[in-house]
């Protein structure tokens, strides 16, 4: 479904994604793991299109996306939920998920009713401004709006980060389940061992923009062998 | 005092400062562009009017007129110009101030020093001795509509939704999808077509000459400044308090009085309240809320 | 120890990473340069010569945009304010108090009155929290409540002791410089004050290379870059703004006695949005990270200006705004850093041995 | 040589004072000076073959308005002087930059004119604000230079003439007219600035002299174009008619304003119509019982007049209106031509001598004669009176000479050079505004 073939990107003159090859089946769940710093945020905005990459192929249902800005390729159905729980602040919950509705043009139908199964907090909280909610409810507002439209694919981008433990156990839950569902393919950045263990079909590692290295399903569960990847 | 001639000379200054605010306070708050060719904006669209109208086209038609052409323009200029400086808004500054400078220049050339002007329509109200223009008196009720339209736009439509996401963050939007570049296209031409409408709803009480323009511009920009962030509300309220604050010193002590106070007021207004009145708004709901 | 040597060391205090011309050859053609321009009322007259001065004078009002929007990130539209209140001070005492010392005296309390209103305004903008684009909004409407002020001091009220502000129409017939020493005195005009002018630019431009060279404009640089950061390195950015804010209110006021005495005359026009905008367009066009661009830009715009009005073409101003169109969208980072770059180029490619000494990087 | 040359010619212009252009004999700038004069082949105006007059009009900016057709009617003047064979056999040569109305420029052009160009006479300037600005350069170079606007009165300037109409000559046509038809209660909204508070110092003096009041007065900023409280004011004081001297495109607003408002009452004026030819601009009724104290108007209906308009549209057949600034420009330049030929040189020492001499003018308005003992004009004055039609009548008409200078200051420049303006509060006590 997704392939990233050398893809090597640069902030101003600093490269920060040097080579990576990456293949993403429909309907996987991929993590790619590293430490602060690694590049994984850069792989995804690559990804999305929101950064040029300086070089390398991104290829989505065996299509090369040069050329093409982000919102053609949310258009096409991918769906990307930013790191920081970057949702609109002064939006509403449900303007929020109206801006998610520009996602996957093609789609047969909107799932709010799914996305307010997942998350009945969001339509409990439905006209409350997006920026006083909790971080863990920004969370599953950037989520929930990242699928309001359908993808076929979602970016997620570090969905741990800045959110009790429990809570991001409920939601890596709701994502595989998204997942057995409706077929969404997902591919997520993490560095929380907890959650690439919860989720991952399998796993990337990526070191100084480099990916170093591919684990299988068994070999997640081996702590051990991939704490090397995350420990600070 | 006459209340009524209070009363009226409000509604004629909201009606002035909120229209003249009002299309740079769109293109300002939802893209941060300072449009230093606001006032010729207007002015352009005072001259479609005028000259609509002058050609036997009936005044409400010449008015519609006024607003495509200043839209017309303000799409091209986006296009061609603005796009380029998004992320140069002080480049953006000098590129609107030299297109402001073209289109005086080049309405100077093109069409003379002055057209023939189109009289106020409507007549008179009479009450006493007083008598009161009926058309400013519309004046007022036009800004309030305009005000209560783009809330809708605003807050209601889709459109509004995506353009209020895309000015919060540009990057997430795209990447959601909603094609910001549009967003930006579109907000900047209804911030022109806003300019047009207030110099099509001017036309017929000022004169239309190449340099109109920058009668607007001191109350256009202490609105702006004194109004903060939040577009609507802002242009709402400083239309209501510098409208206030002028109609009573000019009533009392005199059009220059007038001006001066309000003048002062926009600069208390900013030296008490950073995120100027609707930041205050803003706290004072906060603060109910958190009771 | 050569001469060579001697002059690069005369130079190091003024070159550095923040300024364009960091080479023994910038120097010899900066020297060339100014000895020209020392030089040009000689050649060309009295006339000529007063003429240039004001672009010359004007450049120093450029330079004081610079420092503010190009080295600290501020854009300011209040330049004109500094500039026009020194100008009406310096006509209000030296008026009042004729005589050659109190004209002498005016200049420097003028400065002074213009870089405390700097003070005061910057003081309320950057300690009252007021950020970003509001910060040149809230400039821009000082300069317009400035202009609308002092065009509505027509009435006999507005006298200040025996000088009528004079409103719309301004104050004429102010006093020129007078430099006195016991009884000998020297009237700044013509090629005098041309020279007078060069020389405070040519001050001002050094003063400035060695401040945004120094420890000082590594923190301005640093504040206009990020501004969170310089204050997590325990730097007041506030105050560094402040400061900043004052020198340019101190430049601009400078420029605006020096404005005031070159036609003997001001107005309220000197608040005008027209006359506010164009140090944003002299900066932007000719680089506003460059003080060398301010001054080339400024001096080349307001020439080309001139000349456009003199020929009498209506279509002088379309011009003038379709090249700072162009400027901005085709040489966004400014005409003079272009050129330096381009230069560069030509000479590494002509030039196969680096013999020359600039090894400071850019 | 040609320094040595130059200076000969210098010292030949020889008026006790400082010497014409001798602001450029200070310091080391002699050499200069003179280098420059070789540079640009001009060795005084003694020497050329041809005349050189300096034109500095508005064509852009604020006054472009006003300004454009005081240029066209200078050339108008020129191309008609030319073709008579020129001044003195010589052709006339134009420096005519367009100043886009701004001071700052005016100021350097002017410099330019006198320096560089060597003009031997200059035109300049719309407002106030320009004469003023520039009149510091026009004296420390005693530089002939004609003020053709229309203005508040006072100016006694050994260098300069003022050809318009002043405020006490405009004023004291109209407002006696109409004292005379609506009664003595009057209200003046006038231009905040030196020319509109000066004319709302006349407007109380010549009040004075008729017996009528001043029951209220208004100062506009030239900014403001809304007059909603305006109105109500005049409405609220009931007038029995009213000053207006305002001024520029924003108050030009005025005029739609009072009439959309229903205030239908007369209205005096020395400036509206005759300058802005609002009665061509605004749609009737706008300018409705306006009377205009002017010297002239495109409608002056005289042969002599008409012939005129004729020969101004024949040459600029797209031109709006000929307005008052217009005829002043152009007679004043017909009679600096006239001068001239009189004289026998363009000499501007003698040519001011000859001036100040007094001179009877033949003009598109009527014949009129110059004051020469204080540089301004007796004009034929009218009453023009504007209908619901914006046709335009003459009520009245009479020749009214400059009264304040020669008869209330006593200023007499053939004997006293002098380089001032007087305002009307140090002479009346009317016109005192500390008065109350």
């Amino acid at each position: 479904m997704l392939e990233c073939e050398e893809l090597s990107a640069a902030y101003d003159t600093t490269l920060v994604l040097r080579d990576v090859d990456l293949t993403v089946n429909d309907g996987e769940i991929v993590g790619v793991m590293g430490k602060n710093g690694a590049g994984k945020s850069t792989l995804m905005k690559a990804i999305i299109g929101l950064l040029e990459p300086k070089s390398g192929v991104v290829r989505y249902e065996g299509e090369d996306l040069a050329g093409t800005n982000a919102n053609e390729r949310a258009n096409v159905g991918i769906g990307y939920i930013p790191q920081g729980r970057d949702v609109f602040p002064s939006l509403t919950v449900e303007e929020n998920l109206l801006i998610g509705e520009s996602v996957n043009r093609e789609r047969d139908h909107d799932l709010y009713d799914e996305v307010y199964r997942y998350f009945p907090i969001l339509e409990e909280r439905r006209d409350q401004k997006a920026g006083t909610m909790s971080g863990g409810q920004q969370q599953m507002l950037a989520i929930g709006r990242a699928l309001v439209g359908n993808p076929d694919l979602l970016l997620l981008d570090e969905h741990s980060e800045g959110v009790q433990p429990s809570i991001v156990e409920e939601i890596s839950e709701n994502l595989r389940d998204l997942n057995a569902d409706l077929g969404t393919t997902v591919l997520f950045v993490e560095q929380n061992l907890g959650a690439i263990q919860d989720m991952a079909d399998r796993c990337y590692a990526m070191e100084r923009g480099r990916i170093v290295d591919e684990i299988g399903s068994d070999e997640l569960q081996d702590e051990d062998a991939i704490a090397s990847y995350l420990a600070v | 005092m006459n209340p009524l001639n209070l009363l009226f000379l409000f509604a004629d200054n909201f009606a002035f400062i909120v229209l003249s605010a009002v299309g740079l306070a769109v293109i300002f708050g939802m893209m941060g562009v300072i449009n230093l060719g606001h006032g010729e904006f207007i002015m352009i669209g005072a001259y479609g009017t005028t000259l609509s109208a002058n050609a036997g086209v009936p005044l409400p038609l010449a008015m519609v007129i006024g607003v495509l052409v200043t839209a017309v323009m303000g799409f091209v200029l986006e296009r061609t110009i603005i796009r380029r400086l998004y992320d140069r808004l002080l480049d953006s500054m000098v590129a609107t101030w030299a297109i402001g400078l073209i289109l005086t220049q080049g309405v100077r050339i093109a069409l003379g020093n002055s057209i023939p002007q189109i009289s106020t329509p409507l007549g008179t109200i009479a009450y006493g001795e007083f008598s009161y223009s009926t058309y400013r008196v519309v004046l007022s009720v036009v800004a309030l509509a305009v005000l209560a339209g783009l809330y809708v736009l605003f807050t209601r439509t889709e459109f509004g939704i995506r353009a209020r996401a895309t000015i919060q963050d540009p990057d997430t939007a795209r990447a959601l999808g909603v094609d910001t570049d549009r967003m930006y296209t579109s907000t900047f031409v209804i911030g022109s077509a806003l300019a047009g409408l207030t110099g099509a709803l001017y036309a017929p009480t000022l004169t239309v000459v190449p340099g109109m323009g920058s009668s607007f511009l001191v109350e256009a920009f202490v609105a702006v400044v004194i109004g903060g962030p939040s577009v609507l509300l802002g242009t709402t309220l400083s239309g209501g308090l510098l409208g206030v604050i002028d109609a009573l010193f000019t009533n009392l002590y005199g059009t220059f009085f007038g001006q001066i106070a309000m003048l002062l007021t926009a600069i208390v207004v900013i030296r008490l309240l950073s995120n100027g009145l609707t930041g205050l708004v803003e706290d004072v709901r906060n603060r109910m809320e958190g009771e | 120890m050569g001469i060579g040597d001697t002059f690069d060391r005369l130079c190091r205090p003024f070159e550095g990473p923040n300024t364009i011309g960091n080479t023994r050859r910038f120097w010899i053609g900066f020297v060339v340069v100014v000895l020209a321009l020392l030089g040009y009322p000689i050649g060309f007259g009295g006339y000529a010569a007063s003429s240039a001065a004001l672009y010359l004078l004007y450049a120093i009002l450029g330079l004081s945009l610079s420092i503010i929007w190009g080295y600290t990130g501020i854009l300011s539209f209040g330049q004109v304010v500094f500039f026009g209140i020194a100008g009406y001070s310096f006509a209000l005492i030296s008026m009042n108090l004729s005589s050659t010392l109190t004209t002498m005296l005016a200049l420097p309390i003028s400065v002074a009155v213009a870089t405390i209103a700097s003070l005061v305004l910057g003081y309320f903008m950057f300690y009252g929290e007021v950020r970003d684009v509001y910060v040149t909004i809230l400039t821009l409407v000082v300069s317009i409540v400035m202009n609308t002020f002092m065009a509505q001091t027509a009435g006999s009220e507005w006298t200040v002791g025996s000088v009528a502000l004079g409103g719309f129409n301004g104050i004429p017939a102010i006093p020129s410089l007078t430099f006195s020493v016991g009884d000998a005195s020297v009237v700044l005009d013509g090629s005098s004050f041309y020279w007078f002018t060069l020389i405070a630019l040519l001050v001002v431009y050094l003063g400035l290379r060695a401040l945004v060279n120094g420890r000082f404009g590594y923190t301005m640089v640093a504040t206009r870059e990020d501004e969170d950061r310089t204050e997590m390195l325990g730097y007041d950015v506030r105050r560094i703004k402040l400061l900043v804010f004052g020198l340019g209110g101190a430049l601009a006021g400078f420029a605006g006695v020096l404005y005031a005495t070159w036609g003997n005359y001001v107005s309220p026009s000197v608040f005008g949005i027209t006359f506010a905008s164009i140090p944003v367009v002299w900066v932007a066009v000719g680089g506003r990270r460059s003080l060398l661009g301010a001054v080339v830009a400024t001096v080349v715009i307001e020439w080309f200006r001139q000349q456009l009005s003199a020929t009498g073409s209506q279509y002088a101003m379309v011009i003038v705004g379709a090249v700072l169109l162009l400027a901005i969208l085709f040489v966004p980072e400014g005409v003079i850093p272009r050129l330096n770059v381009a230069l560069l180029n030509v000479r590494d490619r002509s030039e196969t041995t680096p013999d020359s000494p600039d090894g400071t990087p850019e | 040589m040609c320094l040595y040359a130059i200076s000969v010619s210098r010292m030949n212009d020889g008026r006790s004072g400082p010497s014409r252009r001798s602001f450029l004999a200070t310091g080391g700038t002699v050499a200069g000076a003179a280098l420059a004069g070789c540079l640009t082949g001009g060795g005084g105006s003694g020497g050329k073959d041809t005349v050189t007059l300096g034109i500095l009009e508005d064509r852009s900016g604020n006054f472009a308005l006003n300004g454009t057709p005081k240029y066209n009617a200078s050339m108008l003047a020129i191309d008609e002087l030319n073709d008579d064979g020129g001044i003195l056999g010589k052709q006339i040569e134009t420096f005519a930059p367009d100043p886009q109305s701004d001071n700052k420029r005016y100021q350097q052009l002017t410099r330019q004119a006198i320096n560089e160009e060597q003009v031997d006479a200059l035109w300049a300037g719309y407002s106030s604000a320009t004469r003023e600005a520039i009149r510091p350069i026009i004296d420390q170079n005693e530089q002939l230079y004609f003020y053709t606007t229309q203005y508040e009165g006072g100016v006694a300037d050994s260098y300069t003439f003022c050809m318009g109409a002043t405020a006490r000559q405009q004023l004291g046509m109209v407002m006696p007219y109409l004292i005379d038809e609506f009664g003595t209660d009057i209200y003046t909204i006038a231009a905040d600035y030196n020319f509109g508070q000066i004319s709302a110092d006349w407007v109380r003096v010549l009040a004075n002299e008729h017996d009528a009041n001043v029951i209220g007065e208004e100062f506009i900023p030239l900014s403001v174009s809304q007059f909603g409280s305006t109105i109500n004011n005049i409405q609220d004081a009931d007038p029995d008619f009213v000053m207006a001297l305002l001024v520029g495109a924003n108050h030009t607003s005025f005029w739609n304003q009072r009439t959309s408002a229903g205030l239908d009452l007369p209205f005096g004026t020395s400036t509206v119509m005759a300058q802005g030819y609002q009665h061509k601009r605004l749609d009737p009724p706008a300018m409705k019982g306006v009377y205009g104290g002017f010297n002239y108007m495109q409608e002056v209906p005289t042969d002599r007049n008409q012939d005129f308009v004729d020969r101004y549209y024949e040459k600029y057949p797209d031109a709006p209106y000929v307005n008052e600034e217009c005829v002043n420009n152009y007679f004043s330049i017909k009679m600096y031509a006239q001068a001239a030929e009189s004289v026998g040189s363009t000499n501007q020492e003698d040519i001011i001598a000859e001036l100040e001499k007094g001179m009877d003018v033949s003009a598109p308005e009527g014949d009129i004669s110059l004051q020469g003992k204080v540089h301004h004009m007796t004009h034929d004055m009218r009453v023009f009176r504007c209908d619901e039609n914006h046709d335009i009548h003459v009520m009245e008409e009479h020749k009214i000479p400059e009264q304040f200078l020669s008869d209330t200051v006593g200023v007499n420049l053939r004997e006293n050079d002098q380089t001032k303006q007087y305002v009307p509060a140090d002479y009346f006590e009317a016109a005192d505004a500390t008065r109350e």
